[in-house]
């Protein structure tokens, strides 16, 4: 699946809420099968986005909204050697959120580490 | 009258455009990612504290715990709901509107 | 009390459809009556018989069309809108000069006066949508 | 059609801006249809619902954004007896936008009187 | 130049694929690449061949196939989003148990992996969506 | 870099959150319902005209018309395109990201 060795700097954008939408899940579709071409990946949450990674999501297809918990699939990331994870300070700060409410670790960047982040890539995939 | 928001605040204008334009006495009920408007510790709760002096404010519980919330992260005086109380919530009112 | 369902969106791509479908199946469980579910715009994607969800995943449609079997539900598809988003019946199929259709059992195509009819004829009308 | 003479008061709440996506367009479709049930019909315009009325849209499916001008129909509504189109006026004026800027006349509700014609009404549809 | 095309919405319901079609055209009339058009999410509706849109509306679908003969354009749909909403193939179908398909002309159904490699070997890939 | 909005101001938060993380010399294309934050005389006015200190901000012209606005309408320092230019404009910056 590798491109004659090219590596490029990949960023997922995640600014939509799960369940009101398949955005969230069908995003990490992409970034888990993406994971296998082995190119530079970061993922960042931004306004509604940062709820994609709330503890305690609870709903099942038979229970609840009748659709499947799919956070769990964030913490699978890690062995897919996808550990780039940011969220937006000020879209946390806003929702009242704390890193540890969250189901993977991390890294809270400003307006401008954001704006940095996001200058830097190749390819920016959002949904 | 039942008015129901099914959009995040954060994201769109729903939940404002219905809290200025909903009559007093009201019932309103919060769904899907509308939940998001219910929450404590919010940069909107003051706001929909407010409202709670105007309108019957309620929360579909299915959809906040879908979303990693409980009945602790409910502002106080919210109600929260289950799809049959919803059902109730449509029987008990003349006319519904939704904010999509 | 009657009540007439409108779904604004596909399965799937938003909660639109899920949450009209929770909502009808707590609505017959008290014993109300569901006059007719309507589908409109991207709604009438929830008719096609042609979905392969995930096995882990809910079948949005066949819960449509069970719900529908279990309690002799109206399930109304319309016809300007699904005409647009490539949802037939075989009589439409035909009428178009298409070699396939893709309704799902259960489901029915007819006009947007079926939406109106259902506005009239119910005591309450809740609009599932984006 | 009709329905043994059963007369309901229907509004049609319109919140979205045309073109961006097809639920003006679909509405307007429902309206023109359910003119036919001779119910007490209304319409309002709220939000980016306001802009469905701008005078002067200029595109075709062979030109611009390549979809037909749809507005020249809200004129054909006086001619279907679907006369009472109502405009916030808050949405208009954060737009500044005046009544004679649309296509069609409109009578202009505060706040209060929106929320009063919303409360009389037996059937909403919004889309 | 090298572009990649990702349409995440169906026809008609949003302008991103009238978006995106306007974007194409014009990038081929200046001499640019397009490497593949991929369609995710409800964008996978805009290959089915059974839209019938009114007379006076443009056909988005044909449009894109047109679009694709003319271009030899490599139009994708992805499989995991077409299997949730309807959209099939011959191949799909059969696989599926399903006895009809939808897939238009110039379109084909794979794997997310297509993005990824469209995002590799193109100099710029543009989003469009809701 | 290029960052495109196709979402009206008043309708969601893309624009807003654009504005905010877009770094000092991007570039940022209003399309589609997005060019309803180019316009002249709107609540949005001054919050876009401030943001051309620190952005070059273009407008696609057939979504402008098609919405009944002509480049009357548009506030001055914003820079109308049609698709050509679009495709000019994602050729001449290295990334692109939609904000949707």
């Amino acid at each position: 699946m590798e491109e004659e060795g090219v590596v490029k700097k990949f960023l997922y954008v995640n600014r939509k809420a799960p369940y009101g939408s398949i955005y969230a899940l069908e995003s990490l579709e992409v970034v888990l099968i993406g994971a296998a071409f082995e190119q530079d990946v970061s993922m960042v949450f931004i306004d509604d986005g940062v709820y994609q990674l709330k503890k305690d999501q609870q709903t099942s297809v038979s229970s609840g909204i009748g659709m499947k918990d799919f956070s769990k699939t964030y913490r699978a990331l890690e062995g897919y050697d996808v550990e780039k994870l940011y969220v937006d300070k000020k879209s946390m700060e806003e929702r009242g959120l704390s890193v540890d409410e969250l189901v993977v670790p991390v890294t809270i960047l400003d307006d401008a580490q954001m704006g940095e982040l996001m200058e830097q890539q190749d390819v920016v995939l959002s949904f | 009258m039942l008015h129901t928001v099914n959009k995040s605040p954060y994201e769109t204008n729903s939940l404002s455009s219905c809290l200025r334009l909903a009559r007093k006495g009201h019932t309103i009920l919060l769904f899907e990612n509308g939940i998001y408007g219910a929450l404590k510790g919010t940069c909107f709760e003051n706001v929909v504290t407010d409202a709670l002096n105007k309108y019957q404010i309620c929360v579909l519980m299915p959809d906040i715990e879908a979303r990693g919330m409980r009945v602790d992260n409910v502002i106080t005086g919210i109600k929260t709901v289950d799809y049959a109380e919803f059902v109730d919530l449509v029987a008990s009112n003349s006319t519904v509107q939704a904010w999509l | 009390m009657k009540f007439a369902i409108l779904v604004n969106e596909g399965p799937y791509q938003h909660q639109a459809s899920d949450s009209a479908y929770q909502f009808t199946k707590a609505a017959l469980k008290k014993g109300h009556e569901i006059f007719r579910v309507f589908f409109y715009h991207d709604g009438v994607n929830n008719g096609t018989r042609l979905t392969v969800p995930p096995q882990d995943d809910r079948h949005v449609v066949n819960r449509w069309s069970e719900l529908s079997k279990e309690n002799n539900l109206d399930l109304v598809v319309c016809i300007a809108a699904a005409q647009r988003r490539g949802l037939l019946d075989e009589n439409e199929a035909k009428r178009h000069g298409k070699n396939a259709n893709n309704i799902a059992e259960g489901f029915r195509i007819s006009g947007l006066g079926q939406l109106i009819e259902a506005g009239v004829q119910s005591d309450r009308l809740v609009v599932f949508g984006d």
